[in-house]
């Protein structure tokens, strides 16, 4: 399936070992996307790196900035304050849902199912529309500065979010109607690309992959940041770990990011927006390494600085590359139609996987 | 006047595309040729006003063994056998066959002494519309007179079928 | 209509050629073929008679030569399949051995 | 000699004019109304997905299917290098021919039928119609890529599984006509009083389910909208051959639609034709038309351009019109010859759109099958089950005519025999279910495989 096939999501080769319809073996070749963002990070300062973090994951570059951001004030030793960690939290949940929407449609649309799509893109729609009116950009949009945040909430932002979050719920649903009780979806999805929980956690694979497979492990409850230690919020686990119950993992997750975005609106912390950091960042060399959960998984950033203006090293853990890991195990066994199937259901992003 | 018209159109398809269809060296246009010769026999039998055994024809020789048969050409990948001589030497055995097979067919009307043009008139097309509706009586007789071959053919069928299973099944 | 010798002209050129066609062809698919040509001219024939004699018998036993076609078509294609499969060759020349 | 063959051919018109005429129609005017078809189609597509759908050529998209065609016509058709020439010219003319053949043996209304009452009716269009499998197989070898090969195959070989459940779907349908010809089936469920559809629903949800996978759609659409087929055997046809297969397809959703309507749902007969209290239906057409006039003319004030609102009244004009010819025959006596004519085309009409919306609907909500679960489904389940309700059907007829049942009375017997069919269907359901999981885990776990 060449790298300009329309079911993998971007550039992905993968070569289909085959005997008649059986899958054996496969081979994903990648790197047609790389652009060796790690090797320009070595010569870029720290601000004028960060929009470069967005270009990885384009489809959830709010939350793969917010990384960045809170990795590099790690190093600083400096603690954003609460206003902006209340809204950083906001905004990346609704990138966490913008991210589902795209995968359901493009999930939905490559086993047959024309009419999720659309509607998914009219809820991201409506997520892009405030992404734009608080920092200008819908999809890379560099929102996030180290420190804290650059532009102050515009005034309508809680009533958008609250309005979204409203008639989000409804839409949900709507989605379930389609598919959930499909005979037709079940028997697509069910028992297809089986990962059981001990081959995931040899794999390494992490987000709502790793949830599906029956393993309690999400970094927002693990290792709190932002400010979601001061949420109510559960984690979605699914049994099997096989295509449906990702589906379901997925659904419950953006319900459960609608939860907590409804929580912060309630009481956003007044005060400042931007902590005290200078104009020419030069931390004190060492090295740390942060870990956030972005939609797809675990994305962590190792940055080591020699105290001068540039990083000397940056290194980013992509969730979708490590994941693609556990594509070879889940499509052995299964048809070439299913390929496809598995391929949508592990949700990765190639920018991310060649960076 | 129209059934002579008809019968030439049909008799005429039926002959140029039999020979097409043995001369071809491309199996896949013989067996088209072959399916426009089962057309056109299946025109005949309309022309004798055989309406059900024309769909019967349709349905059962051209929709059933002939997509069997372009199936199989499928799967047999032609490009091999495209190279090889597709004709046996044995051109001239097929023309003495022929030439018997004439000759036997000229005696038989030599000695009976009518040409074949005095044949006894068929059907005048009038006549036509009185007759019993086709398949009914087809229906009542096969059902009626001839039901025990029915039931052998059956029988046949599923020893076909299952024939047919066992040979392709795969054997690993 | 028409005198029954036109049928029986017609019948008997498509019986000539179904038997060259059984004869010249190597390749056994197109015997196969040639076969069905050879039991269609048959049809012809029995149809032309039935419809002299206005009996229906005659195409009663046409259907059964069809429905025997097709028992016949179906395990030769079975047979060619099962070899083709083994000896990688369509052509009659090459069934030479009776056991491999 | 000459006047001869002048006066025979003068003779062969006469005898034969009102078939030439509807033929040259068929051929003229199934086009127009596929183009139409699919237009109806991408705009309820739209509606559902809450978008508009085509909009900008002529108001609200009319004229887009005459710009679809023109674009066809003109856009040039590549033919494949070293693909067969002759192959590649005859597959998509042999699909559509069977499509339009099998158009000819179906009867809109009760005056309106090409083929006049040949007694192998229903029989001749199934037949005809199970030709156009060639156009499909040859057409995916014509074009002699590997996938277009395998899509071809892949989709004749659901075709010619889904023929055989179609076909003992029709035959327990025909039990209760006792005749093959259309025109009489229409009658026999008109003197019956009931539709079939009432007395063999597992006959009519059988053909419907193996109706949807023989015109290659909804769930069933699997060789030209699988991932890696890309599109099946049509991918190597372009322009005008494309727009062949296009047509091939629409007409034979046509025709499978309109032989469950003439089966099922009773040809061109009013719903409850034979109830005298309920005739104020035959007002039901009028209203419709007229009501879809109003709608027009309501809507004209909104259209952007002045060419658009004079479309827009146009089309409400002719609404009018048509509501007129329709009321006529109820109305004046003058015209009550025509009455079944045009009410019987109007309901014909009518039933076989609501039978391809049904289609459409279907294929825009669920998602699609793989291709083992087709064929699963298929041969596992919808053959048995017709097989088993022709024959129940015919034990319920034998039933029946004991107790002299007929009309609505003969539901008293037909719907146990339905009831144990679904029986039946359950338990073919349910044996499906113990045979092993779906994925057998053939694979070891070792890591570091592969």
């Amino acid at each position: 399936m060449g790298p300009q096939h329309p079911s993998t999501h971007g550039v992905l080769r993968v070569k289909l070992k085959l005997d008649g319809e059986r899958v054996i073996g496969s081979e994903c070749i990648i790197g047609y996307l790389h652009r060796g963002v790690e090797k320009i990070a070595e010569n870029r300062t720290y601000q004028q790196f960060a929009p470069y973090v967005d270009r990885m994951d384009y489809v959830a570059a709010v939350s793969s900035g917010l990384g960045y951001c809170e990795a590099i004030e790690k190093l600083l030793i400096v603690e954003a304050p609460p206003r902006s960690r209340v809204i950083r939290t906001i905004l990346t949940e609704l990138q966490r849902i913008a991210s589902h929407l795209l995968w359901l449609g493009t999930h939905a649309l490559d086993i047959g199912a024309l009419t999720p799509l659309f509607y998914c893109f009219r809820e991201r729609e409506e997520i892009l529309k405030i992404f734009e009116k608080y920092c200008g950009a819908r999809l890379t949009t560099h929102a996030f500065r180290i420190g804290g945040l650059q532009y102050e909430a515009y005034d309508t932002f809680e009533k958008d979010v609250e309005r979204f979050c409203k008639d989000f719920e409804s839409r949900v649903v709507e989605y379930e109607d389609l598919l959930t009780q499909n005979r037709i979806w079940i028997g697509r999805t069910k028992g297809v690309g089986i990962l059981t929980a001990a081959d995931a956690i040899a794999f390494g694979v992490t987000g709502p992959v790793l949830r599906a497979s029956g393993v309690k492990w999400d970094i927002r409850k693990a290792a709190p940041y932002a400010a979601y230690d001061q949420y109510k919020f559960e984690i979605p686990v699914g049994t099997t770990g096989d295509t449906y119950d990702r589906y379901l993992v997925r659904m419950e997750e953006m319900r459960q990011s609608r939860l907590i975005c409804l929580q912060a609106i309630e009481n956003i912390p007044t005060g400042p927006i931007m902590a005290k950091v200078g104009k020419v960042l030069k931390p004190p060399p060492g090295e740390v390494y942060h870990a956030i959960e972005a939609p797809k998984g675990e994305i962590g950033y190792y940055v080591v600085s020699d105290g001068t203006v540039m990083p000397y090293r940056v290194h980013i853990r992509p969730p979708s590359f490590i994941n693609l890991q556990a594509f070879d195990r889940m499509v052995r066994g299964h048809l070439v139609a299913d390929v496809v199937a598995i391929i949508g259901t592990i949700d990765i992003v190639l920018g991310e996987v060649d960076r | 006047m129209l059934d002579k018209v008809l019968f030439y159109f049909f008799a005429g398809i039926a002959l140029a595309s039999a020979v097409l269809m043995v001369t071809r060296r491309n199996v896949v246009h013989s067996a088209i040729f072959l399916i426009t010769a089962l057309l056109a026999t299946a025109g005949i039998f309309l022309q004798l006003r055989a309406e059900f055994l024309f769909i019967v024809q349709i349905i059962l020789y051209v929709g059933g063994i002939m997509v069997l048969f372009v199936f199989v050409i499928m799967l047999v990948n032609l490009d091999v056998a495209l190279q090889q001589i597709q004709f046996a030497r044995q051109k001239w055995v097929a023309l003495f066959v022929a030439l018997a097979l004439a000759g036997q067919v000229g005696l038989m009307f030599w000695t009976s002494g009518k040409m074949p043009g005095q044949g006894l008139p068929v059907l005048t097309a009038a006549a036509a519309a009185k007759l019993p509706p086709n398949s009914e009586t087809v229906a009542r007789s096969l059902f009626e007179s001839y039901l025990l071959p029915f039931e052998i053919a059956s029988v046949l069928l599923l020893v076909a079928m299952i024939g047919a299973v066992v040979m392709a099944k795969k054997r690993v | 209509m028409l005198p029954i010798g036109h049928y029986l002209f017609l019948s008997l050129a498509l019986f000539i050629i179904g038997v060259v066609g059984v004869v010249t062809r190597r390749n056994v698919i197109v015997v196969l073929m040639s076969i069905e040509l050879i039991l269609n001219a048959v049809n012809i024939n029995l149809v032309a008679f039935s419809r002299l004699y206005g009996d229906v018998a005659g195409q009663v036993f046409a259907l059964f030569i069809i429905a025997d076609a097709a028992a016949e078509a179906a395990v030769g294609l079975g047979i060619i399949i099962a070899f083709f499969r083994n000896r990688e060759t369509v052509l009659a020349d090459e069934m030479d051995l009776l056991k491999w | 000699m000459m006047t001869s063959i002048l006066q025979a051919t003068i003779e062969f018109l006469k005898a034969f004019w009102a078939p030439l005429l509807c033929g040259v129609a068929i051929v003229a005017v199934l086009p127009l109304i596929v183009g139409y078809i699919v237009l109806v189609e991408r705009k309820l597509m739209a509606d559902m997905q809450a978008r508009l759908g085509p909009m900008r050529v002529g108001p609200h998209g009319l004229l887009q299917p005459i710009a679809d065609a023109v674009k066809l016509l003109i856009k040039e058709d590549i033919i494949p290098d070293n693909a067969d020439k002759l192959v590649f010219w005859l597959a998509p003319v042999l699909s559509v021919g069977a499509a339009l053949l099998s158009l000819a043996g179906l009867a809109i209304g009760p005056a309106f039928q090409i083929a006049q009452d040949i007694n192998i009716g229903i029989l001749f269009v199934v037949g005809i119609s199970a030709m156009g499998i060639f156009g499909i197989v040859l057409g995916g070898w014509a074009s002699n890529s590997h996938y277009s090969l395998m899509g071809a195959l892949r989709s004749s070989a659901q075709l010619v599984s889904y023929e055989t459940a179609a076909g003992m779907a029709l035959v327990s349908a025909l039990l209760f006509t006792g005749t093959l010809n259309i025109k009489s089936i229409v009658e026999a469920q008109s003197k019956e009083g009931i539709w079939f559809v009432m007395l063999a629903p597992v006959a009519f949800f059988t053909y419907l389910v193996a109706s949807i996978a023989e015109t290659n759609r909804a769930p069933f659409d699997l060789p030209e909208a699988e991932s890696e087929l890309v599109a099946g055997y049509m991918t190597e046809f372009s322009g005008f051959r494309w727009s062949l297969y296009f047509l091939a397809e629409y007409a034979n959703m046509i025709v499978v639609a309109s032989v469950a309507t003439t089966l099922f749902l009773g040809g061109w007969l009013r719903p409850f034709a034979s109830v005298r209290w309920l005739n104020f239906l035959d007002f039901v057409p009028v209203f419709l038309i007229v009501a879809v006039g109003v709608y027009c003319v309501q809507r004209t004030p909104k259209q952007p351009t002045r060419v658009q609102q004079l479309f827009m009244l146009a089309v409400a004009g002719l609404c009018f019109v048509l509501g007129l010819v329709l009321l006529a025959p109820v109305v004046l006596p003058v015209a009550k010859p025509f009455y079944a004519g045009i009410h019987g085309g109007f309901w014909f009409v009518l039933k076989v759109s609501l039978y391809i919306y049904f289609f459409m609907w279907l294929r825009f909500t669920i998602p699609r099958y793989r291709f083992d679960q087709l064929m699963r489904l298929g041969w596992h389940f919808l053959i048995p089950l017709s097989i088993v309700n022709v024959l129940l059907v015919g034990v319920a007829l034998i039933a029946g005519s004991y107790l002299n049942l007929h009309g609505w009375g003969l539901l008293l017997v037909t719907t146990p025999a339905a009831i144990v069919t679904l029986i039946v269907a359950f338990l073919i359901l349910a044996m499906e279910k113990e045979p092993g999981a779906p994925q057998d885990q053939a694979a070891t776990s070792d890591f570091y495989a592969g």
